[in-house]
């Protein structure tokens, strides 16, 4: 397809040559997920160089994090990636343990893998959602939003707010479980095990889907990795990488004692531990097809991770302990940790003086690097590929612009 | 009843009177005419082409009044089915022709980036 | 009817005849309207219903049912736009001539035996014809609204519409080959009687191209996985991005008029038209001819039961575009030159062998002796260039 | 406009009144043969090219009509989806594909015009002579209806002729069907079609000509800012005339 042009220069293949035209798409587009404006330069039907803009959502939220005490930044992380609030409180909570050497109880430990990893298939529901808005359909969208809805409705109850919790906080969480929240939790997750079938037949296995992703915007490892992709875009392409079980010990000693297989394609197949429809055939590894299917993975995988948490999390009695100080001074010195949230490796690095107020703060984005690959993957497609590709890399503005 | 209006018809009149095949044929005429005039004034390639749609339908609305059950010919034969046949071609080798004459205008944008037709004044395409 | 104003009502000749024709175009007018009304309706409350909501329910009464007015209130309050770069004359047209083209295509149609506009004997090749012109008040609308995004949209949907009519053709010459007319009344009479006399049953054949008539309906229609032209995510919405108001309504309303009007060619050319799977009429006796109120009560009968197909073939074309995704502009080609148009030709050939060997049909031709030779194999007068029965009357004898 | 067209037609066929009343036939006529010349005259006077091809739209679209005034109604479906319905769609692609900002509306110069005009009206003149040279035919008789024309037509396109020989020419000589130039058409319709689409997708091999075309237009350095590339164009004509203007 027009993907390969001819290797020989002097030699173009094209049809009618119309004028080459600068096409805006966005930055109000409704496809592109939030305020990002792609100037696609395009030939008729087929797009020939893609550069993206943004920085519409910039709010200097780093700046600004240079005024704070570390506690009370928390709020900004919640509203970088806006759809896993949970991910970006844990993030920076982390990285401040790190740099202060302080353990949160073994029960908080439970606690915030519990809520991050509900918090991780709420974004995927709303990723599976906003992709099959990007190819036409609309009914998965509100299939997505309608079980999101029930976790935000369990986040209510544990925290109060809905989209930016702010309840994962330095040293631990603002506040323990109410009672019988694990109930809901767990009759949450029995009647949300058969709907990801419907997601699968509404979607994954679909054959217009599979034609409109299928071999479209494929990835090589080494350019996944030379852009600096991570999460479902990285195991999209084959590479076997997941913080959770890679990632620095503070990271992960909050999973050790879980099982969890990394959603990858590993010599031919993805784990099996569970049914999942075949791979189609004409899709090849790194194509968006495979990258939405990490994603679908994954939503089944933190379903476990959630049931194992609820079990250990009971399991541990005592209180939960009390999150740091507003103004405890951290020692003086810098820290960076990375955790795998639902887009990929989301980075915070922090530099103190030994007061509370940290003297630079740092986000590295995973949407960021995501989206940089973006102009390589659609070059040479069709108008119509770029929601699709772009769609597929899943990022989200807010987290990019910061 | 069915004298038909000697040479000046006086159009107004025409609304009780039965129509005849002149009257067909100052439609054709006039079409045919006009066609000619657009290929004569137009610098644009396609409006040339345009031009050379209204011949080809001046020639089938004569075509379609020898041919029509409604004006039996006195003096001549009418056409019959024939006339309408001939229609039939006219119009499918007139899709013919605007095809290649597009394809020809088309490429002649390519390489000229204009389709002046003034400006096709070198022989090497 | 005009004899009626001439003599009773004592109008002057011309103004009778004129105001009979203002009546029947008023009737069809409203065919249409009447059913973009109901069908806005509709398509919410489907919608609603796939996504696993309500649809409208508080404009209007239980089931929002006031739903369509709302609309039709918004659109003609809201203000008439025209961008600055458009070419004010082509802008303002386009529509209209989108709307003709798809109200013109029901002159043809036949709800009941004579409740038709014109029966024509080209009725069919008229329709489609006719439903081929609505492209242009697309082309008009996209290159007139001077934007980069309307004029992608207008040269998509110009070219999807013309590459699917070849297809679209092939599947509409089966039917009219069975029935030996263009005429639609004559295609849907043949098809009197049970359900086994409708052309979808006649034989295999036709009923795979009644599914690839479907498919290319759809696509010349331009909805469901085929709605290149207004695809939101790529092209924002395509030609009628910088439309509003009244003018936009008429889009609508175009788009509407030619689903309702490809849905009741399928129900007339394969389903038999206005003969119900049961034929009630001539079970309980009446038939056109009987009386004069007993005959308006069977074709109202028959208008009944071909509204109802029609609006079960647009609910059917709802219902798909709510779940499925949509196609690539290339992949809809595809589809176009590698499937339909092969299958189509295909499928006419089988139909039209068929139609030689089994001239009767499939069951009379079981009973007859294997050995005899076809009556229909043998060049000549009762041969295979022998003309449809009907027609043999009116026309002289066939020279040798 | 087109929603007339066959509705109201349609009905002037189907029953004739007496001929001192309104002739329907006529009005209709006079109603088509005015959209018919009006639009044609408004092609040759229009500028805008895609304003041409609009009012080449409507002037066809009455032509049809006429054809199914005259009773030729398969020939006027065939005008309507062959003629309007695809080859002039195929040509509004083309002025779609041409119609950038300079060439949509070249004048023509005013002595150019007035010279056509002349030759015109000259060429008019002696048409307009010959068509009432013609002696005049019989008019229809008032209430007849020509049986309809589609079935003759088809079986003649197969060979078979079965109207019956019209206008009191001798029914015994045998006229010919159209078996040989229906095939010789189709044939021919397949080879241009076939030429024609090799020509529109031709693979060109950049000749040095058009390197150097391209080399003197300075491609814009990087995606610059798109409103000031829109502004820059609009002064220096289309990019690719660049090297010229």
């Amino acid at each position: 397809m027009a993907q390969m042009l001819d290797d020989d220069p002097r030699i173009i293949e094209f049809d009618v040559r119309t004028d080459e035209m600068l096409v805006n798409m966005g930055p109000q587009h409704p496809s592109t997920h939030g305020v990002l404006r792609l100037v696609l330069r395009t030939d008729g039907e087929v797009v020939s160089e893609v550069e993206p803009h943004i920085g519409y959502l910039h709010r200097c939220a780093e700046k600004i994090g240079e005024n704070l005490t570390h506690r009370q930044w928390i709020p900004y992380t919640d509203r970088m990636d806006y759809l896993a609030a949970m991910n970006m409180n844990l993030g920076w909570a982390l990285a401040v343990e790190k740099l202060m050497k302080y353990q949160v109880s073994e029960k908080a430990r439970h606690l915030r893998v519990l809520i991050t990893e509900l918090n991780r298939i709420a974004s995927h529901l709303v990723g599976m959602g906003a992709y099959g808005l990007d190819l036409g359909t609309f009914s998965p969208f509100l299939y997505a939003f309608r079980e999101r809805e029930k976790i935000l409705d369990l986040f209510e109850e544990a925290c109060g707010a809905r989209l930016t919790y702010s309840y994962i906080t330095v040293g631990g969480l603002t506040a323990d479980l109410p009672a019988g929240w694990l109930a809901k939790c767990e009759a949450f997750l029995e009647q949300f095990e058969p709907i990801i079938k419907e997601y699968h037949a509404l979607l994954t296995t679909n054959a217009i889907f599979v034609k409109r992703t299928a071999n479209i915007g494929v990835m090589s490892r080494e350019l996944a990795i030379e852009y600096g992709c991570s999460g479902p875009v990285l195991r999209g392409s084959g590479v076997d990488q997941d913080m959770r079980r890679d990632g620095e010990a503070i990271y992960t000693a909050m999973y050790d004692g879980y099982a969890f297989e990394v959603a990858v394609m590993k010599n031919g197949h993805y784990p099996r531990d569970h049914d999942y429809p075949a791979v189609p055939a004409d899709a090849v590894l790194g194509d968006c097809w495979h990258r939405f299917f990490v994603r679908m993975l994954e939503v089944v995988q933190s379903m476990d991770l959630v049931r194992q948490a609820m079990d250990r999390y009971s399991a541990c009695k005592g209180p939960l302990g009390e999150p740091l100080k507003l103004t405890e001074k951290m020692p003086a010195g810098d820290a960076y940790l990375e955790t795998e949230c639902p887009k990929g490796q989301m980075g915070f690095y922090l530099v103190s003086d030994g007061s509370a107020i940290p003297w630079r703060v740092r986000a590295r984005s995973s949407s960021f690097s995501n989206l940089a690959v973006a102009h390589e993957l659609c070059r040479g497609c069709l108008i119509a590929d770029v929601p699709a590709i772009v769609g597929s890399l899943d990022i989200v503005m807010g987290e990019i612009d910061r | 009843m069915n004298s038909v209006v000697a040479s000046a018809v006086p159009l107004f009149g025409l609304f009780t009177e039965p129509v005849s095949v002149a009257h067909y044929l100052v439609v054709g005429a006039i079409l045919f005419v006009s066609g000619v005039a657009c290929m004569a004034l137009k610098r644009n390639a396609l409006g040339v082409l345009m031009g050379i749609e209204l011949v080809l339908n001046g020639a089938n609305v004569n075509f379609v009044a020898f041919a029509s059950p409604y004006l039996q010919g006195e003096g001549s034969r009418s056409l019959g089915l024939d006339g309408q046949v001939f229609a039939l071609f006219v119009i499918l080798l007139a899709a013919a022709e605007a095809a290649v004459a597009l394809a020809i205008t088309l490429n002649f944008y390519n390489n000229h980036a204009t389709v002046d037709v003034d400006r096709a004044d070198d022989l090497k395409g | 009817m005009a004899e009626f104003l001439i003599n009773t009502v004592g109008l002057p000749d011309w103004l009778a005849w004129t105001v009979t024709a203002m009546v029947a175009a008023a009737l069809i007018l409203n065919v249409i309207a009447g059913g973009a009304l109901v069908f806005i309706w509709a398509e919410r409350k489907i919608a609603g219903r796939i996504q696993d909501r309500l649809g409208p329910t508080r404009t209007g009464g239980k089931f929002g049912w006031l739903q369509s007015l709302a609309d039709g209130i918004k659109l003609l309050a809201k203000e008439d736009l025209m961008p600055d770069g458009a070419d004010g004359m082509l802008f303002r047209l386009a529509p209209y001539v989108s709307f003709c083209a798809s109200f013109c295509a029901f002159i043809a149609l036949p709800f009941a035996f004579d409740f038709v506009g014109q029966r024509m004997n080209v009725g069919v090749f008229f329709v489609i014809a006719v439903l081929g012109l609505e492209v242009f008040g697309v082309i008009l609308a996209g290159y007139a609204s001077a934007s980069k995004w309307s004029l992608f949209g207008a040269m998509r949907e110009a070219a999807q519409v013309v590459s699917y009519e070849v297809p679209l053709g092939m599947c509409v010459v089966v039917p009219v080959m069975l029935a030996g007319s263009m005429d639609l009344v004559t295609i849907a009479e043949k098809q009197a009687g049970w359900l086994t006399n409708w052309y979808l049953f006649h034989d295999p054949f036709t009923f795979v191209i009644f599914w690839v008539y479907v498919t290319c309906a759809v696509a010349s229609v331009n909805r469901a996985p085929f709605d290149l032209a207004e695809a939101e995510s790529e092209l924002v919405a395509g030609f009628h991005t910088e439309y509003s108001g009244l003018r936009w309504s008429y889009f609508f309303m175009a788009e509407y008029g030619s689903m309702f009007l490809v849905s009741a060619l399928a129900a007339l050319l394969f389903l038999g038209g206005w003969n119900g799977p049961v034929p009630v009429a001539s079970l309980l006796g009446l038939s056109e001819g009987t009386g004069d109120t007993a005959g308006y009560f069977v074709r109202l009968l028959g208008m009944a039961n071909l509204l109802g197909k029609a609006t079960l073939g647009v609910l059917i074309m709802m219902w798909i575009r709510w779940t499925l995704p949509r196609l690539r502009i290339d992949q809809v080609m595809m589809t176009c030159l590698k499937y339909c148009t092969p299958i189509a030709a295909a499928m006419f050939l089988g139909a039209m062998l068929w139609q030689v060997a089994l001239p009767g049909g499939l069951v009379p031709a079981l009973r007859r002796p294997a050995g005899e030779i076809r009556e229909g194999w043998l060049p000549g007068p009762g041969g295979a260039f022998a003309l449809p029965s009907a027609d043999a009357g009116k026309v002289a004898k066939v020279n040798p | 406009m087109i929603s007339a067209l066959s509705m109201i037609a349609g009905i002037s066929t189907a029953a004739p009144l007496p001929v001192a009343a309104i002739n329907w036939h006529s009005v209709f006529f006079l109603l088509f043969a005015a959209i018919a010349c009006g639009f044609a005259v408004a092609v040759v006077a229009a500028e805008n090219v895609v304003r041409m091809a609009f009012y080449l739209v409507l002037s066809l679209g009455a032509t049809a009509g006429l054809f199914f005034l005259a009773g030729a109604e398969f020939v006027g479906a065939m005008q309507l989806m062959i003629y309007v319905g695809g080859t002039l769609v195929l040509l509004v692609f083309g002025v779609m594909l041409t119609a950038q900002a300079p060439l949509v509306a070249i004048k023509g110069s005013g002595r150019d015009r007035v010279l056509a005009g002349f030759v015109g009206v000259a060429l008019l003149a002696v048409l307009l002579q010959s068509a009432f040279s013609v002696k005049p035919w019989r008019a229809a008789a008032a209430g007849m209806v020509a049986e309809p024309a589609a079935t003759p037509i088809g079986m003649s396109l197969v060979g078979v002729r079965v109207d019956d020989p019209a206008g009191g020419a001798p029914a015994t000589n045998k006229r010919p069907g159209y078996m040989l130039p229906f095939e010789i058409v189709s044939i021919h319709l397949l080879v241009v079609l076939v030429g024609a689409a090799y020509l529109a997708r031709a693979k060109r091999r950049k000749t040095p000509r058009a390197i150097e075309v391209a080399a003197s237009v300075e491609p814009p350095a990087s995606v610059a800012e798109h409103a000031s590339i829109g502004r820059e164009r609009q002064r220096s004509g289309s990019v690719l005339a660049g090297g010229r203007s």
